[in-house]
């Protein structure tokens, strides 16, 4: 309840931003963004459990579906990220029911290999993507007079996604999907006993995760104005998504989102104290926090506030 | 009138191993049903293999004279078998009501319906006053009630306790043992795997005792704890019968 | 990840009096893996730097640089633009690769804030182009287009009927292998083979054996400097022979290419922007200077950043204010003379304000590259045919 | 008869680019096999040898073989105190855990790189870079070759060393059952260290032996670390001899879907090779029955 409060405290203080650092915008999208990304890469990889080192590969269809449908039929942006979040959701569902027989870090690889086949089918099949040689996003419709390629339109765009994927997890989290996702997370056999199917659980959660991280990903390609695959389906861009919601706390509502906080001030912090070395740093930090911060930053609190609230409760 | 459950002729095989072989049962409502036997006898692969965790190579599976041969674990438990796991494995991130909610969502899908039932489940096993504890941090005995509690939200027809009462300590086993009884008073169906005789001996309406995946014995506890059978396969195996 | 890591710093340069002085933007890669091209900028921009305020600055007051990192990644790229336009620069220069180029000049047709590219060669950052991105270098298909003139030179002698084509799935890779593939067709060569590869391949073998089964004239290749000197040593290891190697992009011109091939460098005509023994006033001063600010071999890339500041100071010099329409209607009239080339913004083939600036032919030989052929025509012989290995 | 040439040829060039594969397999394999930890630094540890190469023979004009030798205990005490700093402390955590550990070093690992070496890629010049022999019509690389064999003597003598000394055999119970082996008094996390060493002193070699053929770029690492794990699935996890024939698998695959496929492709032949074994036989082409789903 508190920490519900907080947040919407938060998103109202969000909301001024622009006001206070009218110049700070593009910093600001992609950690929104980022934060989002994390936050759908969470519902597969956190709450059900399935580390995905593939999800550049949504980022790539979101913003690749709205790129094509606008730039070769003129079909309005929302459309075109409603089309993108369809097709990562069918791509989850295949990518799913293929390797979803492979448990831990087999599927984790198995989603590395798919994703690298889904960057060079981009680069290949030119006909679709225009290759190597990038796409454009030259014009889209306006919605209410909206310019989106304004810095501040898509700030106020990026906030909203972020705020309604953090919002849904966070409902999601309390009801029945939540908690059968993280009873396949903890032991499938014993979810299996509780009369959960584990591979349709874990289907809806990959294709929510895709679909989620497709519209971050079409806000991302207006952002950008010009996609290219090797830039958009990038191995290092999965890395990202997925330590940011490993770093800030797996499974829980808020952690993706504290990652991303830290990383994007890290990084500021580190380019600016440590400049050629800020990679290394930031690759010391992810090995601290798995030694020290198992369940990572918000993780990690919450779990002893769970035993600190029920001492509490039991002396009481 | 068809009973609780039925299996005939149940054939399980690992590689070429024989691990149950030609097994059949049958279980009324509101009937306790033991499954004895030395260590490696089988039972427990009989035992996943009538709630669906192991493959059958032969054989049938009824509920209340519904073909569940063919049905995959969940399924089996949506439609009224419940279970506790020998080795229990609660959610360990997840508290006490939180590990008991998460069955009683099945047919609740409002979380405050489902918690009714989650607290009901809880109250019935003896677990309430720790609902808002860590799972991980359960002591044994509380574990084996949490184990029950999950099963019980689920509001099963068919219940499986596998080792349910095995490292209990004295007043807990009696208590245990008290609790299980209450359960059958509405009409549940219950078939235990149970090393301890004492349990078995005061709760189980009827007996089976397997050795190498065999049938060796069956009948009331009386009957089948004097089957000369029944002595012998437990001496061939160190691990005797009685209270330990 | 480094480019993902969204950071970016300010390097200040200052030389002379900082008193009201006049900044420049500048976005380019010092980190992350461009980051040597950045470094060649840094060389080129000192020069011009030193040049612009020795000669008394613009309209009176010293200039300086306002140099932003954009780690070569595309998100802090835009990241730095959004941070310069709220720094009181009246024009922005940027970037190397020309992923990161093509979202700037987006972004500043947007903004309607006037942005020269100086080293990024992709066609679409000119093509269609906007009224607000001007560019001094020449764009990718120019690279293919100075090799086919070569080509045509050595016809005189040579009967070239085939060609094969191996090129790096990069966008600058693609978009000369896509150039060298249409003029095959305008010029009338058979193209036997047109292979990509991805990047961080290691084994081209089986590309060039499947080159060698057709037995092509005309060996072409697009590569950045690492592969560039893997495909040679595995050109010779298998032995496929032509009468002409040509290598079309960055990776053939660079002195590591010498370094790394060695003898296997030998008789590779490569396509580049700039060299010292271009036909250009000045061009052996600039490369002496550049190669002291650099401390070592410059390429073009330093010769570019030179010629982009010189530009943005004569502009800034005619321009009656700093306003951004000012500038921009300036930058279109630019009419000068440097030693990278004459420098003017037309209209052509489908480009706009592209500086129709030719590219120019070097070829390796004895260990070194011999500029062969400049807009002037021939001006060193060109060996051909190449012999095959087995005589060499 | 042009085309049996050529398919000989490429057969030839398969298998010799295979057997680089195998040997950053193997060392790959070992790991798991061992530690059941996935390391997603294996690459980097390669590129290390590349750089460790290139620093021997620009300081010391040292032929790349031979210094292969001379730095082997330095690359083996740098994998050895990583695995005693970082793995070891997460024995008991869950396989996630050491997976994102690993992750952090390849980053920590490829940027000390580029701190030290630059970004640009470097190329090691020696004078039989481009040697070949010709059997028949088919002609070899010389390097390659010299590559293979160092690939065979290095997997030669991991094998004995597992078979027939005391250690080795340390580590072999330590690989079957941790537990026992800790029960019969074996140090199992002693054996982890070593482990971990002698398998990223492996792919540091396959990054000694590629220097003469390729350049080294501080992220060279990565796409050798999805080659390796393409090659210990398809082998078999954990399995020595299964990555043997892994590699020679990917080297073919790779190597004749260029040639006669498309070779914008080529790395995707053998991610579907990868995904293929991995859905239908996950003990791997050669392995036994090892349970893995």
């Amino acid at each position: 309840m508190r920490s519900g409060i907080f947040l919407a405290g938060l998103f109202i203080a969000a909301l001024f931003y622009p006001l206070i650092f009218p110049n700070l915008l593009s910093i600001a999208i992609y950690f929104l963004l980022l934060a989002g990304w994390a936050t759908s890469w969470d519902i597969l990889g956190g709450w059900a459990g399935q580390v995905s080192l593939g999800h550049a590969a949504f980022v790539g269809v979101g913003s690749y579906a709205l790129a094509i449908l606008a730039g070769r039929y003129g079909i309005a942006p929302w459309w075109g990220a409603l089309a993108g979040m369809a097709l990562s959701a069918a791509l989850a569902w295949v990518w799913g029911l293929v390797t979803f027989r492979l448990r831990g870090p087999y599927f984790t690889l198995s989603t590395i290999a798919i994703a690298e086949i889904l960057r060079l089918v981009a680069i290949e099949e030119a006909w679709l993507t225009q290759g190597a040689e990038g796409i454009f996003i030259f014009s889209l419709k306006s919605p209410f007079g909206f310019d989106l390629f304004d810095r501040q339109v898509e700030y106020y765009t990026a906030l909203l996604y972020l705020a309604a994927v953090v919002g849904l997890v966070a409902w999601l989290a309390r009801g029945k999907l939540g908690y059968q996702m993280r009873a396949v997370r903890e032991d499938e056999n014993s979810s299996q006993a509780a009369g959960i199917d584990p591979t349709r659980i874990k289907l809806i959660a990959f294709m929510l995760s895709g679909a989620l991280t497709a519209l971050g990903g079409a806000i991302y390609g207006v952002y950008l104005s010009y996609l290219e695959p090797h830039d958009i389906f990038f191995l290092p861009l999965s890395v990202q998504i997925a330590l940011t919601a490993i770093i800030g706390g797996r499974g829980t509502p808020f952690g993706p989102l504290a990652g991303a906080f830290l990383l994007v001030v890290a990084a500021e912090v580190f380019r600016n104290a440590f400049a050629e070395a800020n990679l290394l740093i930031y690759g010391v930090l992810i090995v601290l926090v798995v030694i020290f911060l198992p369940r990572g930053l918000i993780g990690s609190w919450q779990h002893r506030a769970v035993r600190r609230r029920y001492a509490r409760s039991a002396r009481g | 009138m068809h009973a609780a459950l039925e299996a005939e002729g149940i054939v399980v095989q690992f590689g070429g191993l024989v691990a149950v072989n030609d097994i059949t049962l049958s279980l009324d409502e509101g009937e306790i049903f033991g499954l004895i036997g030395p260590n490696g006898a089988g039972k427990t692969t009989l035992f996943n293999a009538l709630t669906g965790y192991a493959p059958m190579r032969r054989g049938k599976v009824s509920l209340f004279g519904e073909d569940i041969t063919q049905l995959p674990a969940f399924v089996r438990a949506r439609l009224g078998i419940g279970r506790t796991f020998q080795i229990e494995r609660p959610f360990e991130e997840l508290t006490v009501l939180e590990n008991v909610l998460i069955p009683a969502f099945l047919h609740r899908a409002r979380r405050s319906d489902a918690e009714r039932v989650a607290w009901d489940a809880l109250e019935q096993a003896g677990i309430a006053d720790r609902a808002h504890q860590p799972s991980a941090d359960l002591n044994l005995a509380r574990r084996r009630r949490l184990e029950l509690a999950k099963a019980l939200s689920l509001k099963p027809k068919v219940l499986f306790l596998d080792e349910l009462m095995a490292g209990l300590n004295p007043p807990a086993l009696a208590e245990m043992i008290g609790f299980v009884r209450t359960l059958t008073k509405s009409g549940l169906a219950v078939l235990m795997v149970e090393h301890i005789m004492k349990a078995v001996v005061e709760l189980c309406d009827h007996v089976m005792v397997l050795a190498s995946g065999e049938r060796i014995a069956e009948g009331s506890p009386e009957q089948v704890t004097n089957d000369p059978k029944v002595i012998e396969a437990y001496l061939g195996d160190s691990d005797e019968p009685g209270d330990r | 990840m480094r480019r993902l890591a969204g950071t970016f710093f300010v390097v200040l340069f200052s030389f002379g009096v900082a008193q009201d002085t006049l900044n420049i933007g500048i976005i380019t890669s010092f980190t992350g893996r461009f980051a040597e091209f950045g470094a060649q900028h840094r060389a080129g921009f000192e020069v011009a730097l030193a040049e612009i305020n020795a000669n008394g600055g613009v309209q009176g007051r010293q200039v300086e640089l306002v140099i932003e990192d954009d780690t070569s990644s595309q998100q802090t790229a835009l990241a730095a633009a959004e941070k310069l336009l709220s720094r009181d620069v009246p024009i922005i220069m940027g970037a190397y690769s020309s992923s990161i180029t093509n979202p700037l000049a987006q972004y500043f047709t947007r903004q309607e804030f006037p942005f020269l590219v100086f080293t990024s060669s992709a066609d679409s950052i000119t093509s269609p182009g906007s009224d607000w991105v001007f560019r001094i270098n020449q764009p990718a298909a120019t690279y293919a287009e100075i090799l086919f003139d070569v080509f045509g030179i050595l016809e005189a002698t040579e009967s070239l009927e085939s060609i094969a084509v191996v090129h790096g799935n990069g966008t600058f890779e693609n978009a000369v292998a896509a150039a060298a593939e249409s003029l095959s067709e305008a010029r009338g060569y058979e193209l036997v083979e047109i292979q990509s590869y991805d990047q961080g391949l290691t084994d081209f073998r089986p590309i060039l054996n499947r080159f060698k089964a057709k037995s092509p004239d005309i060996v072409f290749m697009v590569s950045y400097s690492a592969d560039a000197v893997a495909i040679m040593r595995q050109v010779k290891e298998t032995g496929l022979s032509a009468k002409v190697f040509v290598g079309a992009a960055a990776g053939f011109a660079l002195p590591e290419f010498l370094e790394g091939a060695q003898e296997v460098a030998e008789y590779v005509i490569t396509a580049t922007a700039w060299t010292k023994d271009v036909n250009f006033e000045g061009a052996g001063e600039l490369y002496a200077a550049l190669m002291e600010a650099r401390g070592k071999e410059p390429t073009y890339h330093a010769a570019q950043a030179y010629a982009g500041l010189l530009t943005v100071a004569d502009a800034l010099n005619r321009a009656e204010s700093l306003d951004p329409e000012t500038i921009q209607r300036a930058l279109a009239e630019t009419d000068l003379r440097t030693s990278y080339g004459p420098i003017r913004f037309t209209d052509f083939n489908g480009y706009r304000n592209q500086n129709p600036v030719k590219m120019v032919a070097e070829q390796v030989q004895d260990g070194a590259f011999v500029t062969v052929f400049t807009q002037e025509g021939v001006v060193n012989p060109i060996l051909c045919p190449v012999p095959a290995w087995e005589s060499r | 008869m042009e085309t049996a040439v050529a398919l000989l040829q490429n057969i030839s060039g398969g298998i010799l680019i295979g057997g680089v594969y195998a040997l950053v397999g193997t060392g790959l394999s070992l790991i798991f096999g061992v530690m059941r930890v996935i390391n997603f630094a294996h690459g980097e540890f390669l590129a290390v040898g590349m750089y460790l190469a290139l620093v021997g023979h620009a300081a010391f004009g040292l032929e790349p073989y031979l210094a292969m030798l001379l730095v082997a205990p330095l690359g083996f005490f740098v994998a050895f105190s990583i695995e005693r700093l970082v793995l070891s402390r997460l024995v008991d955590s869950p396989e996630q855990s050491t997976l994102l550990a690993t992750l952090g070093l390849a980053l920590i690992l490829s940027n000390a790189l580029l701190l030290l070496f630059g970004a640009e890629p470097k190329t090691m010049y020696v004078s039989y870079a481009t040697a070949t022999v010709n059997l028949g019509r088919v002609t070899l690389s010389i390097p390659l070759l010299l590559a293979g064999f160092v690939a065979t003597m290095i997997i030669l003598a991991l094998y004995l060393f597992l078979t027939k000394t005391e250690p080795g055999r340390a580590v072999r119970a330590t690989a079957e059952n941790r537990l026992g082996a800790e029960l019969v008094g074996i140090n199992t996390l002693a054996v982890h260290s070593v482990v971990f060493g002698l398998g990223s002193l492996i792919a540091m070699a396959a990054g000694f032996v590629l220097m003469p053929l390729l350049f080294a770029i501080p992220t060279v690492g990565a796409g050798f670390t999805l080659k390796a794990f393409v090659v210990t699935v398809l082998g078999g996890m954990g399995s020595i001899s299964g990555a043997i024939g892994g590699g020679l698998v990917l080297g073919l695959a790779e190597v004749l879907g260029a040639s006669y496929l498309s070779t914008g492709y080529r790395d995707a032949y053998g991610l579907i090779a990868f995904l293929a074994v991995l859905l239908l036989r996950p003990e791997g082409l050669f392995g036994r029955t090892i349970k893995r789903v």
